[in-house]
């Protein structure tokens, strides 16, 4: 059942994309993006990703859609018509897709549990993380204390845009802020 | 106890520096805040590689948690002589940052500068003294999200179709790197660099393997501006403002090259990356390519910033065709110029900032007779200049001088010619600037001062650092050989 | 259980590739962007895709389950997905910038405005 | 004051000098005082280490280690110190011959002038002094650089071109070859150390060796061998004093000092000449000294014509060293000293008839005799001097070289010595016999001499060109010591 | 839609839930899906749906920009503090040990709590700052 549901959505995901690359209407895009990073969200938690379900939807479908929206009505809502097709990036594309394509036949199958990564470093977390830190959500445990200082970086990467957006575009708002 | 916590210390004092800088608002209080913070790091990374120098490997477990479980830092000769290299740029030019960011930067903005370049300066120190190959994604991150910001405020407005070019070419390169470390990841089950080089041989034959060093590798050439994937680094140099040009062309292309001697030496070894994949097969002719290449685009640059931004194209060639030959002396070569040029490009920059200052502008045209106008400046520029031709008793000539032995080691004398008549193209696009200045007039006769003080100190520090370690390669050398040898896993 | 076989990782690649394909082909500076997201959310796709493990759970302990699914990809992913936001609104502010200063948000006619300003 | 001592202040007083000379730039009088006063203290050092050479002894001194193998030091040998001597005395006599030429031909800039000359007087004696190549190395392109502001003085666009070309050719070569020669070497034997015997014997194939030199030979641009001379004519475009001093005697006296140095020290004779290894080199030498000898009697502007002079004399040099045996070493060191008399001689003559009838072209000079007759006897002197005619210096150096080819079987090397003196009468001798026996086509009258600043310095070298000849002994002396032993 | 009645009852009624959800996504992190990140976002979507019913300048009346500037520095410096504290003690940097030695577990819950309420701090100010940013603007054509 799982599986044919995974086909489904990553098909509907595929045609999904496409249309949004070939669309016209900015507008229209960004909210089939949402969608996009809706579907997505639903293929994670499928795969047992709850914590990055949540994230996608709070950030894919949320907030990434309403940047886009408030970028789109500060500046245009219709995308030129391309005339050409680009040859160029289509032959990179199908080198890179190949590439990636040829380098999946030596991948452990779907699922695999005895694939190398679920026998090396995540099994310890799984087995002493209830010890070791007493918090049933794994991922927390692995994101706040294992791996916490990767989670410090991306506070950081979060801080840095919100510097830069401020930088770029901030001196607006607190123009009017001190009126 | 403060010994034991370098490593970590290194990064962190940056980076809360940086939200404090924040809340410090006053602009020269910020930047006082952010010198002292630039020197204190300076003072670490020379702690740091003196003791690695002395001890070896200095391993420091985050959180407490050991590797391959928790995120490792790892500093060996390699990362802490390129730590030591950007924290001395970092420090070096704050002098310069005063004036400089005064002039180009709206006031009110100030702090929010530096919190960005202090950002900057955390990311690319975090990318190089990590032992995570996961880790290495997030501080890359940090620092090109800081370097895009910086790059923007440029006054032109093409620094914001610049920054955007950037963004989408480094976000690609990115992507592409966590592309390959998710393949790595997933034949190994581990993120540990250590741990990866102990694991990944068993998977070499696999096509899993090589796809994924294939993405990082053309990950890393994209982020290290390698032709002919280079096409952002030009724009983004020339309408930066200067201290943020100076700074990125120090440090950023050269931790990139970092990480990819990391990647391809520590990690995957030499033995599949250059015996099975035969990548030098690929990687010296492109080097070759492009460094001719750059180097004619240079000779036809109106703008002096863009000129020395094709330069530095072609100077990365250079480091990667002495990383091409795989031997103790090609990898000394391309690690001392990895240095050297780290200096010379940021004194060319900086001695382009102080005229920009004063001139406004770093079009050809606009400098002419300016060897009169603002001696102090072009004499810097002519003797940095000088080293990036390669001249005796420069930092460049030494590290032409390892190239071409390592070329010659190999019995290859069509490219150790090729590499050295390129250096005559380096002659060409120095001497354009050179003519212009001393052997035109200028249409003006408006006065023209010199830079402030200020400016100048951090100029002449960079300037007199070209000849110093020109004349003086112990240090440089002697560091740079040892990495070597950790590389290639033999000692010297 | 195995039935999925690769069909999930080259369905990953296609979206990578329509993603890539965007980003480096569409000249509308928005378009671009969200052509960098697709192809981002695709590669979440493919490290949540390697930590599923067949007839696991979500990776919250609880009483009487013994499988779980690989944690760590969705602690990586976590920490993309902030990456990529972090990275769209930046991208999207310049934007922003760009329109105002070009009036335009289209490649080829900013290259144009350049030209004829030079 | 010691060997090293005065070595290093010998090197340093030019330097020194060139902050005052700019300082007293509003001041003439006093900038050119301070020029003469600088060089006759550094003839003057120089000539202070001519006794312990002569006596055998090699003053030495060490600056600084760069890399390991690699060293910025100074020793000093006979050939060097001959070199040495030659730069630094005739820098005097150029500089009383350029305060009369810059001034009598109301140059611009002169203060420039006199900064960059003394800095290249200050690289050409870097060239002589250096104990390895790659101290010679770093001089040889100090010497370019210093030069290139002397070459386009004018700042005309023919000037810059010329300029272009002077910087191109120069560069290009050394950077491309020379360097090369240098790491090959480096690589092959772990030093640069000039050493009796040369340091490459046992370490370097047969093909290398013919390789090296090649890189050695053409790297040296500034020997000026085809193909690479295009640059000396170019640079003609430069003051008289300018194509006077450096490009008849220290730029040019550099390039072929450093194939010598190179052929000796760092090949060894015995394994050049022992396979024949630089044969080839002594036919590319013969093929530049008849090729430029016939460009010569083709220009009709006097300094061109000097200049592919220059070029072909040059290749005597290299002829003798490529001949690789110890009389071709000594003729060619020998007419290293003999050329730079009786070329400097030619061009102060033709600068001083710039000066005072504003003539460049030969075919203009005809029955200038009689206005300018110290000039053009001096340019006589100069002329049979370069030919080869007794009774003047430069009989010795073609003598020599003569025998060496003979002795080293290289018959149609002598022969085209012999060609090439006869090509000189062609070309030189009718200049000074129109200038005294062809009715004039001028308006001046009477006696129309230089300013006598410009006299004296051309009389005093075409003196020296006899005085040479009559009393060779104590060059000679000093040349046969070269290649022996370090103490 | 400031002047659309309906919506913005509605709207009115549904910031106070949303803000209850935020503090209960934070702090249930440990139990659940969810932490400082997903909280920060769904508190600052509260605090734009606010500013889309009463307008961005009462938005900036309770939310102050230079409160919310210094917010997005102290989340990162909340965060990295603690990793600090844990150095000053002796311990390795971010080892949440520290914190409590005797009892390793709570002190990891401690450590835990503090670098979630750091992330979501930080996230929540820097979205409102981004959605000021992008809001304050005005279309020029």
């Amino acid at each position: 059942m799982t599986e044919i549901l995974d086909i489904v959505l990553l098909s509907f995901m595929i045609v999904l994309a496409v249309a949004v690359s070939r669309m016209q209407n900015l507008f229209m895009a960004a909210m089939m993006m949402g969608i996009f990073s809706f579907l997505s969200a639903i293929m994670f938690t499928l795969l047992d990703a709850v914590d990055v379900a949540f994230t996608e939807a709070a950030v894919g479908a949320g907030v990434s859609t309403v940047l886009l929206l408030g970028t789109l009505s500060l500046t245009t809502h219709e995308e030129k018509v391309v005339k050409k097709n680009n040859a160029l990036a289509l032959l990179v594309v199908l080198i890179t897709g190949s590439a990636l394509i040829y380098g999946t036949l030596d991948m452990p199958q779907f699922g695999d549990p005895n694939a190398p990564v679920h026998q090396h470093v995540a099994d310890r977390y799984i087995e002493k993380s209830e010890k070791e830190i007493d918090i049933p959500n794994i991922v927390t445990s692995v994101l706040a204390s294992y791996r916490g200082y990767d989670t410090l970086g991306e506070v950081t990467v979060i801080f840095t845009a919100g510097i830069g957006v401020i930088l770029l575009m901030g001196h607006i708002w607190r123009k009017e802020d001190e009126q | 106890m403060i010994d034991m916590h370098l490593p970590i210390l290194l990064i962190v004092v940056p980076l809360v520096s940086a939200p404090l800088c924040v809340l410090l608002r006053q602009k020269t209080l910020v930047w006082a805040f952010a010198s002292l913070v630039c020197v204190a790091s300076l003072g670490i990374a020379s702690m740091l590689l003196i003791r690695v120098l002395e001890e070896g490997v200095i391993s420091y477990a985050i959180g407490g948690w050991i590797a391959p479980w928790g995120i490792e830092y790892r500093v060996d000769t390699i990362n802490a002589f390129v730590l030591l290299l950007v924290s001395i740029i970092a420090a070096v030019l704050m002098f310069f940052a005063l004036p400089s960011v005064a002039d180009e930067i709206s006031g009110k903005q100030h702090y929010l500068f530096y919190t960005a370049y202090l950002l900057c300066f955390t990311g690319l120190m975090g990318i190089a003294i990590t032992g995570d190959a996961f880790n290495v994604f997030v501080f890359l991150e940090i620092s090109s999200l800081s370097s895009y910001t910086l790059i923007a405020l440029g006054r032109d407005r093409r620094a914001l179709t610049a920054s955007y070019q950037y963004l989408i070419m480094g976000t690609l390169g990115a992507t592409f790197i966590v592309i390959g470390i998710g393949l790595m990841y997933m034949m190994t089950g581990t993120l540990n660099m250590f741990d990866l080089s102990e694991r990944l041989p068993a998977m070499f034959e696999t096509r899993t393997a090589m796809v994924a060093f294939a993405f990082l590798t053309v990950g890393m050439l994209i982020k290290l501006a390698m032709f002919p994937m280079h096409m952002w680094l030009p724009n983004a140099y020339c309408y930066a403002p200067s201290l943020v040009t100076a700074f990125l062309a120090a440090t950023a292309t050269k931790v990139s090259i970092y990480v990819f001697l990391r990647f391809t030496f520590t990690v995957w070894g030499a033995e599949f990356v250059f015996e099975k994949l035969k990548l030098d097969a690929f990687l010296i002719p492109l080097s070759l390519i492009g460094i001719y290449v750059a180097s004619l685009s240079a000779i036809y640059q109106t703008n002096i910033k863009r000129l020395l931004a094709y330069s530095s194209v072609a100077q990365i060639g250079y480091m990667m065709l002495g990383i091409g030959f795989v031997s103790i002396t090609g990898l000394t070569g391309g690690i001392v110029h990895l240095f050297n040029h780290a200096l010379m490009k940021a004194a060319l920059f900086l001695s382009v900032g102080c005229a920009v200052l004063r001139l406004g502008s770093s079009d050809l045209a606009d400098w002419k007779g300016l060897g009169r106008r603002m001696p102090v400046t072009m004499a810097a520029f002519v003797l940095a200049g000088l080293s990036l031709i390669g001249v005796p008793l420069t930092v460049g000539f030494v590290s032409k001088w390892y190239l071409i032995l390592a070329a010659l080691e190999k019995g290859w004398w069509p490219i150790a010619l090729l590499a050295l008549l390129s250096s005559l193209l380096a002659v060409i696009y120095v001497w354009r600037v050179v003519e212009v200045a001393y052997f035109q007039k200028a249409d003006d006769d408006s006065n023209v001062k010199e830079a402030p003080l200020m400016m100048q100190i951090s100029m002449w520090v960079l300037t007199g650092a070209t000849l110093y370690f020109g004349i003086q390669t112990d240090l440089t050398v002697n560091v740079a050989q040892r990495a070597a040898g950790l590389l290639l896993g033999v000692t010297p | 259980m195995i039935s999925v076989g690769l069909f999930n990782y080259w369905a990953c690649m296609i979206l990578m590739m329509i993603g890539l394909y965007t980003a480096i082909a569409r000249p509308n500076l928005v378009k671009k962007l969200i052509g960098l997201s697709i192809f981002q959310v695709s590669v979440f796709l493919l490290y949540i895709s390697m930590g599923k493990v067949s007839g696991g759970t979500a990776p919250i302990l609880g009483e009487g389950i013994d499988t779980y699914s690989n944690p760590l990809p969705h602690v990586l992913i976590l920490t993309a997905i902030v990456v990529g936001i972090a990275t769209l609104s930046l991208g999207l502010a310049l934007v922003v910038r760009i329109g105002e200063a070009y009036d335009t948000i289209e490649e080829d006619e900013i290259i144009e405005r350049d030209v004829v300003n030079d | 004051m010691s060997g090293s001592t005065a070595i290093l202040v010998s090197i340093a007083l030019p330097l020194l000098g060139m902050p005052f000379i700019a300082l007293t730039s509003r001041r003439p009088n006093m900038r050119e005082t301070i020029t003469l006063i600088t060089a006759v203290l550094t003839f003057g050092t120089v000539i202070s280490l001519l006794p312990s050479v002569m006596d055998g002894a090699q003053p030495a001194a060490h600056v600084i280690d760069v890399m390991p193998g690699l060293s910025l030091a100074f020793q000093i040998e006979p050939l060097g110190m001959i070199f040495a001597l030659i730069a630094s005395g005739l820098w005097i006599v150029t500089t009383v011959y350029a305060i009369g030429y810059m001034r009598g031909h109301h140059e611009e800039n002169q203060t420039r002038f006199f900064v960059f000359f003394a800095f290249a007087i200050s690289a050409a004696l870097g060239v002589a002094f250096a104990r390895n190549m790659f101290t010679l190395f770093i001089f040889y392109e100090v010497l370019t650089l210093s030069t290139y502001p002397l070459v386009t003085h004018h700042r005309s666009e023919e000037a810059m071109r010329a300029g272009r070309i002077y910087m191109g050719i120069l560069m290009s070569t050394s950077v491309g070859f020379l360097l090369l020669g240098m790491v090959w070497t480096w690589q092959l034997t772990g030093t640069l150390e000039f050493a009796p015997g040369g340091i490459l014997t046992g370490k370097a194939s047969e093909g290398i060796v013919i390789v090296l030199l090649g890189l050695y030979a053409f790297g040296t641009g500034k020997a000026a061998l085809m193909p690479f001379h295009r640059w000396l004519p170019a640079a003609m475009v430069a003051p008289t004093p300018v194509s006077a001093l450096l490009h008849a005697v220290a730029v040019v006296k550099a390039g072929v000092f450093t194939i010598m140095k190179v052929v000796i020290y760092l090949f060894g004779t015995d394994l050049l000449s022992g396979a024949g290894l630089s044969t080839w080199l002594t036919y590319i030498a013969g093929f530049t000294i008849l090729v430029g000898s016939l460009v010569a009697m083709t220009k009709d502007n006097l300094k061109a014509r000097l200049a592919y002079s220059t070029i072909s004399q040059l290749s005597y040099i290299v002829l003798g060293a490529s001949l690789a045996n110890d009389l071709g070493v000594l003729g060619g060191s020998m007419h290293i000293v003999t050329h730079a008399f009786g070329k400097i001689t030619l061009f102060f003559c033709a600068g001083a008839i710039l000066v005072a009838l504003h003539k460049t072209e030969i075919s203009d000079m005809k029955g200038i005799g009689r206005q300018m007759p110290f000039t053009m006897f001096a340019f006589l002197i100069g002329s049979l001097s370069i030919i080869g005619i007794p009774p003047f210096a430069g009989a010795w150096s073609k003598w020599y070289l003569v025998m060496a080819s003979i002795e080293a079987h290289q018959y149609v090397a002598a022969g085209v010595l012999l060609m090439s003196s006869l090509l000189n009468v062609l070309y030189l001798l009718p200049i000074p016999i129109y200038a005294f026996f062809a009715t004039a086509t001028n308006d001046h009258d009477g006696l129309h001499e230089a300013p006598l600043a410009c006299v004296l310095p051309l009389s005093f070298t075409a003196v020296g060109c006899l005085v040479l000849y009559i009393y060779p002994d104590p060059v000679l002396n000093l040349l046969r010591l070269i290649g022996g032993a370090m103490p | 839609m400031r002047h659309q009645g309906i919506p913005r009852v509605v709207s009115k009624w549904l910031i106070a839930p949303i803000l209850l959800f935020a503090l209960y996504v934070q702090f249930h992190g440990d139990f659940g899906p969810g932490g400082g990140f997903q909280a920060g976002v769904i508190f600052a979507a509260a605090v734009v749906l606010y500013a889309l019913i009463f307008g961005l300048q009462a938005a900036k009346q309770i939310v102050k920009p230079r409160i919310v500037e210094t917010l997005v520095a102290l989340g990162v410096l909340l965060y990295a503090g603690t990793g600090l504290v844990s150095l000053f003690l002796g311990y390795n940097f971010l080892d949440y040990t520290a914190l409590d030695p005797d009892n390793a577990p709570h002190g990891q819950h401690l450590g835990i709590f503090l670098v979630e309420l750091g992330v979501g701090i930080t996230v929540a100010a820097v979205m409102i700052a981004i959605f000021f940013s992008f809001a304050g603007r005005r279309r020029l054509r």
